[in-house]
This record gives structure tokens, sequence and C-alpha cells, in this order.
């Protein structure tokens, strides 16, 4: 059996298996494992042949991502199973709702799998679709009003951008009929971008405007954002960590794959101009909105909308440079960003409250959950020695020496944001302590393995992943 | 194919464009709904004359699923939870009908501008259909940001779900697994519908999404 | 045997400037006395003082530190050090190249800052304000300095004192109005350095307007006696720097016959004589000044340096 | 082969670092912190020093690490052997006076694991040869020191002041980027040795100098960017602000000079002008600033802009010369400037460590609290005022030699072209003399005031001389100064390779001259010899006072304080620091630092007392920071009404968008 249907297969029968487990501990176990052996499977695609049928392509592109998906799902469900117990013991969730958290936690995963791993336009489609309803529901899983509400919010704009990627999809479609012919092979990966060159200019720029509409909602591009923030904010933490973490790079893995297709074309609208400016207000508005912030998860949340942004601009930007250093970006930001995530969700649950206000003084009460945010935070603000230095030295560098003024209101964004992003990790960390300085039952494990990975790429990145990332870089134009 | 063929097919998509714009300018919830599901039924009608012209047979299907589904059964139900939240007599818009019924215009304008001028290999048929439905798409959204109730914005979104249908198969030989796709997430999105619509009732009687927005007023100082 | 008489030749000197420094002081006192209408102490007075200081025990106030006793001995030596470096009677004397004018000025300024230091010591009110004030004018009058220097050593091409005298002899210098401006400019930074009208009044103890004083008015004895002495030393330094920056003629340059270096002693002993007059006549003149006019007085001085800087640019754009 | 040393150096800090972590709470933790810090800056001492003797061909080392494609460079030429040795000079004496200081820290593990790891990050920056270790290294040197900042978080003010810290670093760290990315061109050549192999345009390369100068001078602390310094400066623990004042700055100079006058190889001249001017705003500011504290750490912080300014004032005085290409006045001015960078790590790291004695004594910064601490710290005293006195530029120590050969770069300068320079030049000059002697004033009140008078607080009283080890490291300083002063001509053939590499010119070789004195130009110029300043000064005051204690008389009577006759008891009645500045504040205060001064003097018979209020603004707050916080404040309340729409409002933002380009695609073609 072949590690794509691994990856697939394990996590609908870990749903189906989940939903009639009771039992927290057995049901966060089953969790843990079958993501476990999701990620050993997405692991064993580098060894494994890669496949390139009419329903399934591995290449340079996914396997990476593929296999960041399935590790940070894999730690995730160990920082989950902890965070989870806490939740029951505070009575904050229930039972019942925890079987629906844990099969939804898989359908989520095999979804995102699936959006990865699919050759065909419309199949990714599902894949992002399943994914997002399944998290739609664990966001409303606290049923608070602030919970529900988030939930529909997430659900409304999500549904609306489903629709638009659709029609963007029906397009593509439309586009490559007359040149592929009918059937799978008009939506598949390889032969879109093989026969790009022939495509109608015009109506495939009009494809791509819906896609990114439709799956830059996804992305949290501003200003399809909306749903972001209060969706990280009221949501169980382990499910904010893989919202940031993955589901927006897929939803982002789907343009580029577009814009794939687009760059074979060549003849397009210069799409890359509209991803360059709406990175930089991405970047700038959540910039700004930092400032802001008094709940610490909406605070991270917003940080994802910025680095979102940077991502957008630097495949915008394109150039074998950019767009290196965007993949890399997207990948540290997934390591860090649910590294945060779990020490957040630890703090929150320690002190009790996830507003800034009433957390002070972490280094003295919880020093370790405090080294752990604020190198967390260090490394998402792009400071060395950890590797998004090194994708925002790459992405600043070259695109000063091409666009100065586009790169100059780059580095106005990021100072901004990094100012915000320090003053409060300041405020939690340091002063005079408040709220409780009781011990925390965590798992240290999946936050501190994030920070070692992302210290490591900062200094050292391994050949075969440069080697990936060029190849990818050069297809992405 | 013959000009006969063309016409009906043509015939049909302006009628769903038709009852769109008719959509938008419906002040009433009760009116709002019947007229979407007479959309809906011209749609399973375009969908059948398409299948019929491009020899699909699987297409049927999908007439069925939209005229069974959204021409009856989803209507039905909005009707009862219109008549069980007692809104059924409430009147809403958000901006004028003249405005609305204005920009939508505009939007048919800009719809067809942007189909119109494509040539290669696309078939005419297809490319009015596609011109259409993407007027249709985009009324539904217009619809959407235009109603203050929960019930008219699904139903907003829903002849949204019928522009895409429409498109969808006047794209000649998508492969089924997009139909298919297409069921299904009309089946979820109602059945999530359902349960949200619910829940925000159990907690604010009432789906009228003000409420939560007074709800957000309430929390400006926490966020 | 030459180097014997090098050595002996820059003795001399240092031990000229020694022995006359006193001698100025008393001539500027007389003169001043005689134009106000009083008899004046004798001109050989201030040795006497200093005599009497020395043999005087100096009274230390109980919280008195080790700063306050070495000041008064490192301000007398710098003094001293620095004005036995400016060429008096003759260039080109052997230690002459190992301070420029810069350096010499260096050297005021730490003796400055030990005298400034020891008026704070005891943690007096006048202390302190002594030393601010002091501070305050060295600080006006140290850019004004440098311009002079700036303005001189463009013409000279050098900032070497005696290289300078040696120009200003021989080159052909002529009549400059940078010259001019300069030693304008250089006149009233002296007047302030050396703590005399219209900056400050040696003369005075009157609080509210002493500078000097103050800094010195719990010092007695020995230590008094360096302070003056030091002071004296000041003031002829002066001198013979403006003698040797405008006026040098006379000083033996080339040959280092005893006839020349006799010559030089002769016309440098004439030309302090005449500043020692001078000075009174212009201190009577006009009167003690506010505190707060200082930065106009001195800054008048830096205007006309730059001036004479600038100008030089313009006669000949070097 | 020094480069290898060196990055075993970084390493060996680095892996202390992770044991202070383990070790930080033992009471011998702080011990073995500080010796390993001291005996790996030592090996790094002693390699730099080797390394720039025997100037041999430098040694590179690339290692498979950092930017992909690229790789980790690694370079120890002269110029970086010379700030190996500052560096690892000033961390070794640091290292020698923590293994005293550091027993008084209340919370070790808050410095014990940064501390090396500061070390490590300033000796990175020097030894690397490409773009991205560099600024690794440079932003590892200010998260660690921005860690050292707010090791006393408790302390009011320290939070802001690392805040402050660290975002101007961070956008500093920025403005190199772009630096680089001009050097490096869009194909993203980052190796130094690239860099230099294609020279860039006259454009880039102006651009990217005075990108450079934003970059580097940040954290160099130039006016109107010295902002942080004074909050940041004094918040860390007195060692670590000996590092980061007489160190620190001195890494930023030299990336400044890394690029200036290494990667970017041709001058543009009238960049020197605003070189020129920057610095001689920022020696005169700096100073003036300094005079008005009475904290005596910030004072000292201050007086470290200020310093920074007289050596950009050499290095501008450089660019003039260079572009003009007049090779031996450029090596003296750089000589000069690289020199006055030399003996500024020396004094203020000095001065930190009295200052620092003096704060764990009485437990005050604050100099009116303190005072007559010459009583109780004699020795301490005494080499705080060697300090005092060395940069206060005063013969025959150290401090005046780098500033008098400033002035004879100045003095060369009318023989430059541009009459802009002429004119500037000069006004140059000047200026620095104003900061000289300025700074001669503000380290008297420095001084007079903490050491001087009589103690007026209970806690001055009580103070007593600080251990053994600061008194070591302090003394050690001191005797340093004091060489450097007099034996200049030394340092300046030590120098003669790393200027020769930068500017292809040298200065005559000095330790040739007779009796050992120091010649810019030519003899007939202008020489100083401090070896015999030295020797006549002490001649001729030992000399007096023996005659006067043999000849007249030595007794001495000790007595009340006279004071005019009325000698008032109270110890507040002392001239105070405010008080001694004021002259000085009233003469410039109210041009530079609108200074506002409010006296409430109650009515003659009126019992209550008097006020006088004195108020001090840094034009730099005024004008520039505080107005942009403020936007970013106010811009972000106006952005987040964006967090609190409705659903439907999203709806129509993401309609409008969509509208918005399709329209572009319509009108497209």
């Amino acid at each position: 059996m072949h590690p794509v249907e691994i990856i697939l297969w394990v996590p609908a029968t870990a749903m189906v298996v989940l939903v009639f487990i009771g039992n927290y501990r057995l049901g966060a176990a089953i969790n843990v494992i079958a993501s476990g052996v999701t990620f050993v499977a997405g692991a064993a695609l580098l060894f494994a042949d890669r496949v390139r049928t009419d329903i399934f392509i591995i290449d340079d592109f996914n396997i990476y991502l593929v296999i960041l998906t399935t590790f940070i799902g894999f730690t995730t469900s160990i920082f989950s199973a902890t965070y989870i117990g806490h939740e029951l013991e505070t009575g904050k969730l229930t039972p019942v709702f925890l079987r629906f958290y844990h099969a939804l936690y898989q359908a989520m995963m095999g979804a995102m799998n699936l959006a990865l791993v699919v050759n065909n336009v419309g199949l990714l489609w599902v894949g992002v679709e399943v994914a997002t309803l399944s998290t739609v529901m664990m966001v409303g899983i606290y049923r608070t009003p602030e919970a529900v509400e988030a939930a529909w919010k997430y659900f409304i704009l999500g549904s609306v951008g489903i629709a638009l990627a659709f029609f963007g999809t029906i397009l593509v479609y439309l586009v490559a009929q007359p040149v592929v012919g009918e059937g799978l092979p008009a939506m598949a990966w390889d032969t879109l971008v093989k026969n790009g060159a022939g495509f109608d200019a015009k109506l495939l720029s009009l494809a791509f405007v819906f896609l990114l509409v439709g799956y830059g909602t996804k992305v949290g591009i501003a200003p399809f954002h909306a749903w972001l923030p209060d969706a990280h904010a009221e949501g169980p933490t382990p499910i904010s960590a893989v919202l940031s973490g993955l589901l927006l790079n897929v939803a982002l893995y789907a343009l580029l794959r577009f814009k794939m297709v687009l760059a074979a074309n060549g003849e397009t609208l210069d799409v890359g101009l509209i991803m360059i400016w709406l990175g930089l207000i991405s970047l700038i508005f959540a910039a700004f909105m930092l400032y802001r912030r008094r709940d610490i998860k909406r605070l991270f949340a917003y940080s994802s909308i910025e680095h979102m942004g940077i991502m957008t601009f630097a495949f915008g930007m394109g150039g074998p440079l950019a767009n290196f250093a965007g993949l890399l970006h997207m990948t540290m930001h997934s390591l860090i960003k649910s590294a945060i995530f779990f020490a957040v969700g630890h703090i929150a649950q320690v002190k009790g409250t996830q507003r800034i206000a009433h957390i002070r003084g972490l280094s003295v009460t919880h020093p370790v959950l405090a080294v752990g945010l604020a190198l967390g935070v260090i490394a998402i603000a792009g400071m060395p020695p950890f590797g998004m230095f090194l994708s925002e030295f790459m992405l600043v560098s070259t695109s000063f020496a091409r666009q100065p003024l586009l790169a100059l209101a780059l580095v106005f964004g990021l100072v901004v944001a990094f100012g915000a992003l320090v003053l409060r990790m300041q405020d939690v960390l340091f002063g005079e302590p408040s709220g409780p300085t009781g011990g925390v039952k965590a798992s240290y494990l999946p936050l501190f393995i994030h920070l070692a990975l992302v210290l490591v790429a900062g200094l050292w990145l391994p050949e075969p992943v440069v080697r990936w990332f060029r190849a990818v870089a050069t297809q992405l134009g | 194919m013959s000009s006969l063929q063309f016409d009906v097919a043509h015939f049909l998509a302006g009628g769903m464009l038709v009852l769109s714009l008719l959509l938008l300018y419906q002040d009433r919830i009760l009116a709002t709904l019947n007229v979407f599901a007479a959309q809906a039924i011209v749609l399973s009608l375009a969908v059948a004359w398409q299948a019929y012209v491009q020899e699909a047979t699987h297409l049927v299907l999908t007439a069925a699923i939209a005229l069974i589904a959204k021409g009856f059964i989803i209507p039905t139900a909005l009707n009862r939870i219109v008549h069980r939240l007692g809104i059924h007599r409430e009147i809403e818009q958000v901006i004028g009908a003249g405005p609305t019924m204005l920009t939508g215009l505009g939007l048919i304008a800009l719809s067809i501008l942007l189909v119109m001028p494509v040539q290669v290999g696309v078939s005419p048929l297809a490319r009015e259909d596609l011109a259409f439905a993407l007027a249709v798409i985009l009324l539904g959204l217009l619809m959407m940001i235009t109603r203050r109730n929960a019930v008219t914005q699904i139903v907003g979104f829903m002849s949204l779900e019928n522009g895409l249908i429409l498109a969808a198969t006047g794209a000649k030989g998508m492969p089924l697994v997009v139909e298919i796709s297409v069921a299904f997430s009309i089946l979820i999105a109602f059945s999530v519908f359902g349960v949200f619509v619910f829940r925000i009732r159990e907690r604010f009687d009432t789906v009228d999404l003000s409420a939560l927005d007074r709800l957000r007023h309430e929390r400006r100082h926490i966020s | 045997m030459a180097m014997m008489f090098e050595v002996a030749a820059q003795g001399l000197q240092m031990f000229l400037v020694l022995v006359i420094a006193p001698l100025m002081l008393g001539l500027t006192r007389k003169v001043k006395a005689r134009l106000l209408r009083r008899l004046g102490p004798p001109v050989l007075q201030p040795y006497r003082d200093l005599w009497k200081l020395m043999h005087k025990e100096a009274v230390l106030a109980h919280n008195a530190s080790w700063m306050y006793r070495v000041a008064p001995y490192l301000l007398f030596a710098t003094t001293w050090v620095a004005a036995a470096l400016i060429p008096t009677y003759s260039t080109g004397l052997i230690f002459s190249w190992s301070a420029d004018i810069i350096a010499i000025v260096a050297l005021l300024a730490t003796g400055r800052f030990a005298l400034a230091l020891a008026g704070m010591d005891v943690g007096t009110a006048f202390g302190g304000i002594g030393s601010s004030r002091e501070m305050l004018i060295a600080s006006l009058a140290e850019p004004a300095m440098l311009l002079v220097v700036f303005a001189v050593a463009l013409i000279a091409g050098t900032t070497q004192l005696s290289a300078i005298a040696d120009h200003m002899i021989h080159g052909s210098v002529g009549l400059r109005v940078s010259l001019g401006l300069a030693l304008f400019a250089f006149v009233f930074i002296a007047v302030a350095e050396n703590a005399r009208i219209p900056i400050d009044n040696p003369a005075t103890h009157l609080e509210l307007t002493m500078v000097h004083e103050a800094m010195v008015l719990e010092y007695s004895g020995r230590h008094l006696a360096m302070i003056e002495a030091a002071a004296a030393l000041k003031l002829t330094l002066y001198f013979s720097l403006l003698v040797c920056l405008f006026f040098p003629f006379g000083m033996a340059t080339a040959d280092k016959s005893l006839a020349a270096m006799a010559l030089g002693v002769a016309s440098y002993a004439a030309k302090v004589a005449i500043l020692a007059v001078l000075l009174p006549i212009g201190e009577t003149a006009v009167a003690k000044m506010r505190v707060f006019r200082y930065p106009i007085f001195l800054g008048s001085a830096f205007a006309t340096a730059a001036l004479a800087v600038f100008l030089l640019f313009v006669s000949q754009g070097f | 082969m020094p480069a290898i040393i060196g990055l075993l150096c970084v390493a060996g800090f680095l892996l202390v670092a992770a044991l202070a972590v383990a070790i930080g709470r033992r009471p011998a933790g702080s011990l073995i912190t500080y010796g390993a810090s001291l005996v790996i800056s030592a090996t790094g001492l002693i390699t730099a020093f080797v390394a720039l003797v025997i100037d041999e061909p430098a040694a590179t080392l690339a290692l498979p690490l950092g930017l992909p494609l690229v790789g980790a460079h690694f370079r120890v030429d002269a110029l970086a052997a010379f700030f190996l040795l500052v560096v690892n000079f000033g961390g070794a004496i640091a290292s020698v006076y923590g293994l005293g200081y550091g027993r008084y820290e209340p919370s070790p593990l808050r410095i014990l694991p940064y501390y090396p790891a500061y070390l490590a990050g300033m000796n990175l920056v020097v030894l690397a040869d490409d773009a991205f270790t560099f600024l690794v290294g440079w932003e590892f040197m200010s998260l660690a020191s921005w860690a050292l900042v707010l090791a006393h978080h408790r302390v009011a003010g320290n939070a802001r002041a690392g805040f402050i810290y660290i975002v101007m670093a961070g956008a500093g760290t920025l403005c190199l980027l772009l630096t680089f990315g001009l050097l490096a061109g869009p194909e993203g050549g980052h190796a130094f040795a690239t860099i230099r192999g294609n020279p860039a345009q006259p454009t880039v390369a102006i651009s990217a100098l005075l990108l450079a100068l934003i970059g580097a001078g940040s954290k160099a602390g130039l006016v109107p960017l010295h902002v942080w310094l004074p909050l940041a400066h004094p918040a860390a623990p007195s060692h670590v602000s000996a590092l980061m004042s007489g160190v620190m700055t001195k890494v930023a100079i030299y990336g400044f000079i890394r690029i200036a006058f290494d990667l970017i190889d041709e001058a543009v001249w009238w960049t020197s002008l605003i070189i020129l001017a920057i610095g001689a705003a920022t020696a005169v500011l700096g100073v003036l600033y300094a005079l008005m504290q009475q904290d005596i750490k910030r004072l000292l912080a201050y007086s470290t802009v200020e310093n920074v300014g007289i050596i950009f004032i050499g290095l501008g005085l450089t660019i003039a010369f260079r572009a003009n290409d007049m090779p031996v006045p450029a090596a003296l001015a750089m000589s000069a400037a690289l020199l006055h960078v030399l003996n500024h790590s020396l004094f203020k790291s000095l001065l930190f460590f009295g200052a620092g004695a003096v704060l764990h004594a009485t437990g005050e910064r604050d100099m009116e609290r303190l005072g007559g601490l010459v009583h109780r710290m004699p020795q301490t005293a005494f080499a705080f005022l060697t300090g005092c006195a060395a940069i206060s530029a005063l013969p025959p120590l150290n401090g005046f030699v780098s500033e008098w050969l400033t002035f004879q770069a100045i003095l060369v300068s009318p023989q430059l072209p541009q009459l802009a320079l002429k004119f500037m030049v000069p006004t140059v000059g000047a200026l620095l003399a104003l900061a000289a002697a300025l700074a001669a004033a503000c380290f008297v009140k420095a001084f007079g005031v903490t050491f001087l008078g009589r103690a007026r607080t209970p806690a001055a009283q009580n103070a007593h001389e600080t251990d053994r080890f600061s008194l070591a490291a302090m003394f050690i300083l001191a005797a340093m100064c004091l060489l450097a002063g007099i034996l200049p001509g030394v340092l300046i053939d030590l120098l003669a390779p790393v200027v020769g590499g930068l500017v292809g010119g040298r200065m005559p070789t000095q330790t040739t001259i007779g009796w050992l004195s120091i010649i810019p130009i030519a003899a007939s110029r202008s020489s100083y010899n401090g070896i015999i300043i030295l020797v006549f000064l002490i001649c001729s005051g030992v000399l007096t006072a023996m005659v006067i204690h043999r000849f007249a008389t030595r007794a001495t009577r000790r007595s009340a304080i006279w004071d005019c006759g009325y000698p008032d008891p109270s110890l507040v009645t002392q001239y105070s620091g405010s008080s001694f500045s004021m002259p000085i504040r009233r003469v410039f205060g109210t041009t530079v630092f609108d200074v506002r001064e409010r006296v409430d003097m109650p009515r003659p018979g009126a019992m209550r007392a008097g006020h006088f209020h004195v108020k001090i603004f840094d034009p730099a707050w005024r004008f520039a920071y505080g107005p942009a916080g403020r936007a970013v404040l106010d811009l972000s309340n106006k952005f987040n009404r964006l967090q609190f729409l409705t659903i439907r409002r999203y709806l129509t933002l993401v309609f409008v968008a969509l509208i918005l380009l399709l329209i572009v695609v319509a009108a497209w073609r």
C-alpha cells in the first residue's frame, strides 16, 4: 500500500472509530497514534516512488508540505491530549463534544492531506472544503456566544470563499478543456502546467481572480481575513495551532499551484503585482492591528495574517530568491506559530485567562513557559538565529534590489509589527507577577521540538530541502 | 448545434438571471423563498436541457437534485423555520430597492463585459452560460450583503450556488466528481446552516444576525 | 657639548618664564594702580607675597582630601611646563617639538581641571560657583582658541610654535587682515583665560563676581602660593604666546650664537613689558561683566577667529 | 588560523552560556561563568593581537552553514583583528570585574547565560565575512544585550528602555539588511568577497553608505538615533553597561567601517559633509545632554554618544580625504578614529566600572545623593579620576592623543579642493573643541559631585571600598589609559596595516622617531611627546613640592571650613550637580533643548519652602519619536474599528474587493 493512500485512509478510519469512543483518554491516545502513523507514512513518501496518476501527484512541491502537515498534526495531537484533559477538568468541554472533537480533528487532517496530494483541482477543492467545515465545527465547539459568533462568521465567509473558488475552478476547466480535451486531464495539475501556454489568457486571468478571492479567504489575507482572528481566539487552542500552522498553508498551496499554471502561460494579467499589493495590505494592516489587541490568542492570529501577507508578497514578487524565501517562510511560520500557540494555550490555562492585561511577570512565575513564549515571539518576529530571519533576509534583500519602494513598505510593516509583538511580549513576561502561580501540567515537548527545528533551519538548511525549494521556486516563475 | 438548442439554453439561463433580479428586490421573506424555489426549478430545467444538448446523462441527476432539494425541500424547510421563529411578516432591506437594482444591473454588465471577449475554443453556448452564471453569482453575493436576516442571507448564498451549478453544467464534459462535490457541499452547507440557525435561536431567540452584532458591541472591550 | 648647550638653553627659557612671571604681575598691578591714581604696591611685591605664603603653615579643612593638596602642585606644574615650551627668546629649542600649540592649550586645561576639582573638594558653595563658572568660561574659550590656532596654522602651515615663529620672521607673511582678526580674538581669549576684567576681577572677593578667586577661597599657605605663582605664570605664558605667534621679531632663529640669544632675551623682555603695561590700560577702560554676558564676549572672539579663517580661504583659496 | 580560533571562541562562549543555564543558581555559578568568559576572551585577545602584529594575508574560513548557496564565511583581516582586540579586551576586563561584581547579583539566572552569549555575538559580527552571518551576529548581540537590559525588569523604566532598545535595534538591522540587499544585488551575492568583487554603481554606493550610516549609526548612538542608548546602557548591570558603551558601540562602528571603506570601494566627497555634520552634532549634543544628567550611569551613557560623534568626525574626514585621493591625511584621520575607538573602550569601561562600584557601595545612581566618596572609597576614586581625566582629553592621558590626531587631520583640510569642505571642516573642528571643553566640565561635575565634597546622604556616608576583582579591573584600565597616552606611537604603528588596508596609505612610522614622540604627517608640521610632557610634569611638580617642603615649611593645620567666614554645616547647601551645570544650561540649554526653569520663591517672611523646577526636553523625542509613536497608536486605533464590523460588512469588503479585481481584469486588454 502506497504511503499516499495511508495518509488518507488512516485519518478516515480513525475518524470513524473516534466517533464511537467515549473515553477521552482512549480517544486522545487513538488520536495521537493515528496522527503519528500518518506522520510516519508522510515521512515514508521521501523513500517511496513519486506517484503521478490522474488522481494523485507527489512532487517536490507537496512532498515537504505533506511531511510538514502530518508532523505538525502529530505534535499538535500530543499537545491537544494534555490540553483537552485540562479543559475537561475545568468543565469547559463535555465528553460528548470531545468525541466529535477528535473525530473532526482526524477529518480535518485527512482532508488537508487529500488537498495536498491530489492531482485534480476539483478534489483539491473538496479537500479544502471538508477541512474548512470540520474546523468550523471545532471553532464552535465551546458553544459560548463568542465561539458561536466566531464559527458563524467563519462559516459564512468560508462558504462564500469556497463558492468563489469553485467558480474559479470551473473557469480553469473551461480554459483547459479546449486545449487538453474533456475529462480528468483537463483538471490535473501536471497537464495544466504542461499545456498552460496554449490557454486563453483572458479567461485564465479571470479564473485566477476568483481563485485568489476564494482561496485567499482561506489564506486569510486582508481584506478577506475577517474570520481568522475570532476563529483563532475562540476555538480550542490546538485548533488555533492547526489553523495557523496548516490550513492557511494548504489554501496558499492551492493558490500557488494555480499560479504555476499562470506562470506556464505567461501572457496573463500580472497577478504578481496584485499579490504583492494584497500582501502589503495584509502585512501593514495586521501590523497596526497588533497594537490594540488585548486577547493573546487574537494577537497571534493577527500575526498570522501579517505573515501570510509576507508570503503573498514574496510569491507575488517572484523570482528564484523571493519564491525560495516564501516557501521557507511558509515552513517556518507553520512551525513557529503552532509552537507559540502551544505555549499560549498552556499560559492561558495556568493563568485562567486570555487577556494580556491579566498576565504579568510570567518569567517569574513560570520560567519555562516564559522562555518558550519569548523564543517563539523572537522567532516569529524574524530575529536570528531562527529560521524566519533567513527567509526575511532573502526576501527583503532581493526585493529591495528589485523594487526599492515596495521593499521599503515591506520593511515598514515589519518594523511596526515587530514593535507590537515585542511590546506585548514584554508586558506578559516582565514586571510584577500577577494571576495564579500554580504549577502547570503541560507537555513542553512539542513546543521545544518545533523551536529546535526552527533554530536548526535558521543556522543550517539541509541540502535536499534547499533542492526542493529551488525546484519549486523555478516552477513558480 | 442548432439555433433552437442555443435559444432554449439561452432563454433558461436568462430566466435564472431575471429571477435573481427579482430575488434581489423582494423584501418579504416568504416571497423571497418562493422566488428562490422558482429559480431552482428553472435551474433544473436548464441543467436538464444541457444534459439533452451535451448527451451527458449524468447531468440529469444534477437537474433532479436541483429540482428536489432546492426546488422543494429547502424552501419548505426554511418556510418552517421562518414561521417557527415568527419572522414571516418581517420586511427588511438594507439598501433601498432602487440602488440595489442599479448595482445589480451594473454587475450584469460587468459580467458580460468580462466573458464576452473570450474567444479561443470556448463554445458560444458555454460562453453565454458563463456570462449569465457569473451574473447570478454576483447577484447572489449582492443579495447576501444587502440582507440582515439569516434566512435571506442563506437564500442569497444558495442562489449563488445556483449560478455555480449553471456554470458547471455549462462546462462541457466536466467530470462527475464536480457535481457530486457540489451536491455534497450544499448538503453539508445546509445541515451546518440548520445546526447554526437552531443554535443561534436557542441562544438569542432570533436568527437576526444583528443579535450577534449586539453581542459584539458588548464585547468591544474584550478583544 | 652642543647637547649640553641646547639643554642649557631650554633650561634658561624654563627659568626665565618662572622668574619674570611675578614681575609681570607686579608690573600690571603697579600700572593699574597708577591709572587709578593710587600709589600701588611696589613692582616686586608679588615675590614677597609668594615668599611669605610659602613660609606660612597651610590650613586645611577637616574633610579636605588628597585631591585638595595635590591640585596646586599639579596646576603649577602644568602651567610651568606649558609656559616653558613656548619659544620666548629663541626658536628651535631642544624640547620645543614635544608639544605643539594644541598640546599647550590642553596642558592648561589639565591644570584647570585639577583646580576646578579642588574647588569642589571641601564642599562649600563658593568653590562650586567658581569651578562651574571656570568650566563655563573654558568651554566658551576653547573653540575660539582652536580657530585662532587654525588661522595661524593655515598661514604658517604648522602648529609647531617655533616653526610658526620662524615662518613669521622669515616667511613672506606680510600684513594679513586675518592675522589682525586672529590677534583680536586671541586677546579676548587671553583676557578671559587669565581671569582679568571684564570677565573676572583678580582683586575682588565679592561673592557674586568672583570666579577664579572663589575656587581658591579655601586655600592658604604654600598651596595658595603655588596657585598664585601658577596664575602669574599663566599670564606670562599668554604674553609670550602672543609674542611668539604675532610678534616673534628679534628671536634667535637660525644662528644660536650667544649674541643672538642675548638679543632675543632683550627683545622678549621689552615686548612682554609693553604687554604688561597695555593690559591694565585696557582693563581700566572697561567694567566687569555679568556672568551671563560671557557668551557674548567670547562669542565675538569666536566669530572673529572664524572670520579670520574664512577670509584666508577667500584671500588665498588654498 | 585566527578565524578558526575566533570561531572556537564563539563556540566556547555559547557553551559557557548553556552551562550557565545549568549552574546559574549555584553560588559558584557566577565565578565559573565569568572565569570561563575571561579565559576565552583572553584567548581571543591573544589571537587577535598576534594576527595584528604579524599581518599576513587575511585568514578566511567557509562553512556550509547559514545562507543557502552562499554558506557562512569568516575572515580575519587587519581590521577585524583590531576590533577583535577591542572586543575581547573589553570582554576580558569586564569578566574580571564581573568575578567580583557578579556576586552581588540577586537573580543570576537573568544575567549569567546572556553574558557569554553577548560576547559571542560581538565576536561573531567581527568574524563574519558574509552579510547573513554578519547580521545574525549583529542581531544576536542585540538580543543578548536586550535580555541583559531587562535583567532587573522590576526597576521602573527598564521595561520601556528594553522595548525602545530592541525596536530601534531591529529597525537598524533592517537598514543594514537593505544596505546588503543593495550591495549584493537581486541575485543575492551576499558573500563579502562577491560584493568586493563587483563594485557598485555610484548611486547604489551612495544610498548603501547612507543606509549603513543609519543602520550602524543607530547602534552606535548617532544623534538623532541615540535615544535608546541613554535608556538602555544604564539599565543593564554595570559590567554589561561597560560592554555596551565601551565595546558594542565599537562593533557598530566596525560595521560602518566595514561597509563604507571595505565593501564600498569608492568615496563620494559630499557624503563626508553629511557624516561630518552628524558627527559634530552628535559630539556636542551628546556631551551637553551628559552635562544635564543627575544619574551618573546615564551621564556616562550620554558621554558615549559624544565620543561616538568624535569617532565619526574622524571617519567623515577619512572619506573626504579618500574621495580626493589624499592617502596620507586619510590614513591620519582613520588612525585618529581607530585610536579613539580603542581609547574610548578603555576609559568608558573604567568609568562604568567605577559607577558600578559606587552603585554597589551606596545603592545610589543619583549623584545628588552622593558625595565625599573619595574618603570612603579612595582607590575607586583614584581610578575613576584617571578615567575622567582621560575622557576629558587631558594630556598626558590617552583621550588627548586621539583628539589631538583628529585636530591634526582637521588642520590638513584646507588642502581639500571642495570649498564646502574647506568651510565645513574648521567649523567641525571648533565644535570638536567645544565638545572637548564641555566634556571636561561634565567630568569635573561627575567626579566632583560624586566623590568630592561632603556626603549628602547616609548611604554615601556609610559607603565602603569595593572588592579586589573590581579594583584590579579598574586599575588595569587606568594603567592602560596612561600607557596609551604616553606611548601612542606604538599603537599607531600597530594600526598601520589596518589603515593601509582601508585607505591605501599610512602615517609615518612612529616607533623609529627619537624620544618616542608622534608625528602625524611631518615633523615640521606638528608633533607631540607624551613621555616628555609626563616627565616634565612629574619633575617640576615633585621638584617644587620638595623644594617648598625642604626650604620653606611643611606645616599643616586642620580646621573647620572657612567659606568666607560663613560656613554652613548642613550638607545640602553644597554646590549640587544641577547647580554646577546651570550656567552651561543657561547658555546652551535654551537653544539646544528648550529648558524650562520655574522658580517659586516665597516672599520674605513667608514660612513655606521655595521651589525650583527644571524641565529638559530632548528634541529628538519631541520632534521625531514622540510624534512617530503617537502616529502609530492613532493609526492602530483607526484600523481597530475593522475588528468590530458585522458579518455583512465583512462580506461587503470581500464583495467590493472582488468587484475591483474583476474591473481590473475587464480593463486589462
